[in-house]
């Protein structure tokens, strides 16, 4: 079946709330409006104001709310708009979602799920472009997912709600109209290993989200001269699979790390790191990062696709690194 | 003329200068001359004309990203509001802000904020600058209804009103936050009534009229000058488009839509005008094409704007430091 | 013994538990038995007895740091709570949580939150899952002067009135955020008032009567059991320590101070008891020997309390995954 | 003269009060409290509350009011009391305080200085022992600086109040009582640069703020075992001097982080990969860092000091390398 990204993970929520009653969506215009983004359109109708709630204004009251309703027994899907207002809701997400299992000596699970749609690319500036989920690969007690495919799209949402701990989702603005096939049936995927997306040999891009594309992109124009290279995508960014990368080095022996955070203090310094401790004698070359320019995103068209990594940046990067 | 018709005239023309300069976005969106997120504020123009022809020159004013009407009522010039749009060198944010960060310093108008609330501290902040530094100046502060809910805006009205600080809120509350209409946002739907809880004169003014919330700002600003610290005013409207160029406008009712289009602040001021017979046929006509103009100058000044080098894409992320 | 006898007999006990109990943890605080950040509630004692016996085995409480006396009355074992600010894996968060977060799931005591504020949105939430769940259940959230003023205090009280839900704000107003006085603090300082402007029944109460914090308990509970939303009671207490144990209190008047001594609500609730003939001196004599001995054996157990093994340090930040 | 850390950071607050009418001091309890850690005692006295300038529990709020207050001519001193509240504020530092000079086209300066207490190792458990200021280090615009010496404490913050742009101070907790010698008229130091505190040549050891002691110690007990460590005060944790740091590991070929955040995503990832981007073929042994383990902080000393780096870790890890 053709299906778009924005419905695969419709499909997602709707399979969630059909399975198990507990589960419920809330955020800022899931109902009415249809989320921010569509994607949960008709969910209102199929399922009524209950469970498709309508929240106020007020980011770290509803993801509060969420961890609390998590904790009575429900089953939360908390949509936050954006990346960009989660910021309001940091103190929920790290100091009661993260951490209220370990500072209760384990008597505390928050079953929640926190989506919310990340990156920039469409001129939005410099205060709705943000890529932050580095930020949140930092916080020991949650688990981060990316889906960058319709399968992903559909099925990490169904495996994060059977994790008893909290999970938070991004969503790659770019990637809702991407379009492609998708089983019916598809359903649960595994959210703990990282996935080679192309095979090769010569070298390792490894990316994640919105990124993937982009990777997957250049990895097409390298193999036109000649170069072999190898896709992982992260899919999942906390807890890291870590053996996946190493091995993949340890074949190709060449890594660049295709990240559309900030560069410095991004996630790719993580994956750069973990690769220097762990393959240090695998590495043939230094390795790569393309990543955001270090600067808050301007809205000028020319400005913000200089400030983002391109298939170019990858390529350029990726012919250093087998130079 | 009259005082009292010169102030009329004034509102009239700030009004339809509002109107016909987005109309005239909207068909320039569709070109793809602008992108980005944009929010029209059609249906309002009677808030932006009646508020800030009671603002001091030296005063300072803190906008949304539902500001063209806000920054045109200052007096920033439209061909610098729309070179901004096309993300030119010559806009007033050099490109960098788009539609949602519109920024004259000169003009002491500080944006432009897109973050709901964000604005608020900063106005508060603007505001303790001028007390400490015993100016007499008034800080005007515009947000929505849907900031009201906003932790950010009652920890702001407490500030400012525990301080006494000389700053006018004013709350557009056209009813709806995106899809989310206001009684599905507030336990209280008065906001005025909200706002006076902290202890501040607030109270709720007809925004479809323009001359009833000049005279409301007016009175606000003698308050505040006088020394009796923050005002706020509710501005009841209601925007006659969607909420950005990305929304269906699934949520509300025609029928509504079109009761309040009756309600449409510029002919309703004509007609007044025209009533007081101050205002001939003639002088909206001239009206009419001297905005014309004005536009299609706009345009051409947008058009022909210089585009930003790329490789200035990091300047302005820090000052140039003195060495 | 008649039940308003009883009733009596129980508050004076739980009263005289806490204080005590806080008595001989300054002393152990001193010994560095126990560490980190303790702040007492000697003084406010009135208020944790009277909320709490009002509130059902199967309500759920939501506290913060100040919380020593929230837990001992709400049935958490002196020793668990001692342990547990001993570091023992004996005690109620097994070591991890120190006398700032208390835990004790079992009755539905959700901690032990030391952001101000961090707990409003958890309380929320709780109601908000009881609510969804249909169970006829109360969320009661403790929380201080000083959070009124957060952001998420605004949040959650509108949340909570708009969604009608079944939960009881307790603020306990000691007139002090850290040094800072109420008037300092708030531009209202009338926090009930600030309360109902959300449109919910809300009132003050003198907090060092035990038996008026009972009363005005048991009919907000009720009011919001018999389905008529949130409420709010305002408890007007003050602590007679400083903030801390590393606050020097230099900022308020040793006579103020002292004045506020004279309402204790232990000999006030002594001498109520003495004047109706419900309290010889034996009976008191015997109480204080009953929590002597508790106290004495909640030493001892604390301080026989294993230790966590180092290389358990891990446990807890998630839950152990079905494979 | 003989002065501690606590004192160091007060006299440079009371230069920079004297030195310029527009610089005010504004946090909760700041006043009358004298700062949570005693640093701003007895400045009210000395400068009356308009400039010691208590706030409400707002933390969004009175961080925007002094971007607002900067922007309006003044410069505002603010202090979050830890880290760990700032998560709050995050909002306005990053999309207002860090944003407003690009996003306005080079208009707007923010010359604001936020000071805060941030790490862990006094039994503050886990919501109040946060390492968070690699989280800040990744954001463009700011100006993020750790002082870690007595001269730093007092003359870091002259420099940052003399540039335009907004700068935050982070203050580790663990100093505060430090004491030593610093010259009664010791002010402005470099912020450009990190600083050798220990020169040597056989590894070098990488650290800032609370960790400096740790990698001190650790070289002196390294010396003993006839390793010649160089330790890198990095001071500047935004931006980068990657050149000290690449230049020393071009000397010593080994390169120890040590660093207070927890390991995954903290500011030792970026210093990793930059120095295995740019000084790869100078490294004789995989890059070693030592961190806080990734757990939420338990109370439970003995738990702390194993989540913590401590000397004894870093030794390890230096030996590893010259291994
Ligand atoms: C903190 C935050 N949350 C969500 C959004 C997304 N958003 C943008 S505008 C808007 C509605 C705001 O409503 P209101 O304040 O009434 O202003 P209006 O758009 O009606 O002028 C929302 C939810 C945002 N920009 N910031
Ligand atoms: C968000 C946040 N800001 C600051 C602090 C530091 N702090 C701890 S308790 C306290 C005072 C709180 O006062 P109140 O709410 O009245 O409670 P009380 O201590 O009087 O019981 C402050 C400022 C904190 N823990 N959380
Ligand atoms: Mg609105
Ligand atoms: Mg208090």
């Amino acid at each position: 079946m053709t299906t778009t990204y924005r419905e695969a993970l419709r499909a997602g929520i709707r399979d969630a709330l059909r399975r198990d009653d507990r589960t419920f969506l809330m955020g800022e215009d899931v109902g009415a409006y249809g989320g921010s983004f569509g994607v949960s359109l008709g969910l209102l109708e199929e399922f009524g104001p209950e469970r498709i709630r309508d929240t106020p204004l007020s980011e770290s009251a509803f993801v509060g709310a969420g961890i609390g309703a998590a904790i009575g027994g429900m089953r939360p899907i908390v949509e936050i708009m954006t990346v960009n207002f989660s910021l309001l809701a940091l103190d929920q997400i790290l100091n009661n979602a993260a951490t209220l299992l370990y500072m209760s000596g384990g008597q505390i699970n928050v079953p929640l799920v926190i989506r919310m749609t990340t990156g920039a690319g469409r001129q939005l500036a410099a205060q709705h472009s943000h890529s932050l989920e580095g930020w949140y690969a930092h916080i020991p007690g949650l688990r981060v997912l990316a889906p960058a495919t319709l399968e992903d799209a559909r099925g990490m949402l169904w495996t994060a709600l059977t994790d008893p701990d909290p999970a938070l989702l991004f969503e790659h603005g770019s990637l809702y109209n991407v379009s492609g096939d998708l089983a019916d049936d598809a359903g649960e995927v595994d959210i703990d290993r990282a996935k080679i997306r192309r095979a090769g040999t010569d070298i390792t891009l490894v990316a994640y989200g919105g990124t993937l594309r982009t990777a997957l992109a250049a990895a097409d124009d390298l193999a036109d001269r000649k170069i072999d290279a190898e896709v992982v995508d992260l899919r999942t960014l906390r807890p890291l699979d870590e053996d996946t990368i190493v091995e993949s080095v340890s074949r190709t022996h060449r890594l660049v790390v295709v990240d559309e955070g900030w560069r410095s203090g991004s996630l790719s310094a993580e994956i750069t790191a973990r690769v220097a401790e762990n393959a240090f004698y695998q590495l043939d070359a230094p390795i790569e990062r393309v990543c955001t320019a270090e600067v808050p995103m301007p809205y000028a068209k020319h400005l913000e696709d200089a400030a983002l990594p391109q298939p170019g940046d990858v390529i350029d990067a990726a012919l250093r690194a087998v130079g | 003329m009259s005082v009292r018709a010169k102030k009329r005239a004034e509102l009239l023309r700030q009004m339809i200068r509002i109107r016909r300069f987005e109309e005239r976005c909207v068909e320039l969106y569709s070109a793809t001359a602008i992108r980005g997120f944009m929010h029209l504020y059609i249906g309002e123009e009677a808030v932006a004309a009646g508020v800030l022809q009671g603002v001091g020159p030296e005063d300072a004013v803190v906008s949304t990203y539902r500001e063209h009407g806000h920054a045109l009522a200052r007096g920033i010039g439209m061909d610098a509001v729309l070179a901004e749009m096309y993300g030119r060198t010559n806009g007033c944010s050099r490109g960098r802000g788009g539609s949602m960060h519109l920024f004259d310093v000169g003009r002491r108008f500080y944006g432009g904020n897109a973050i709901v609330g964000g604005g608020l501290p900063v106005a508060v902040g603007l505001a303790l600058a001028s007390a400490m530094r015993k100016q007499p100046l008034v800080t005007v502060c515009l947000f929505g209804d849907g900031a009201v809910a906003e932790g950010e805006f009652h920890e702001c009205m407490n500030l400012a009103a525990l301080w006494r600080l000389p700053i006018l809120f004013c709350c557009e509350n056209n009813l709806y936050a995106m899809g989310t209409r206001i009684d599905r946002e507030h336990a209280e739907t008065d906001l005025a009534l909200r706002a006076s809880s902290y202890g501040m004169p607030a109270w709720a003014v007809d925004g479809m009229d323009a001359l009833a919330v000049a005279d409301a700002v007016d009175r606000a600003m003698e308050g505040i000058r006088g020394g009796s610290g923050p005002h706020f005013v509710e501005l009841r409207t209601y925007r006659f488009r969607a909420h950005s160029m990305y929304d269906p406008d699934r949520y509300r009712d025609k029928a509504e839509i079109e009761r309040w289009t009756e309600r449409d602040p510029i002919p309703r001021l004509i007609a007044t005008m025209r009533a007081d017979e101050e205002l001939t046929d003639n002088d909206l006509a001239d009206l009419e094409s001297e905005v014309d103009t004005e536009i299609a100058e706009a345009v051409s000044t947008a058009e022909a704007g210089p585009v930003e080098p790329v490789d200035e894409l990091t300047r302005f992320v820090y000052s140039p430091r003195a060495t």
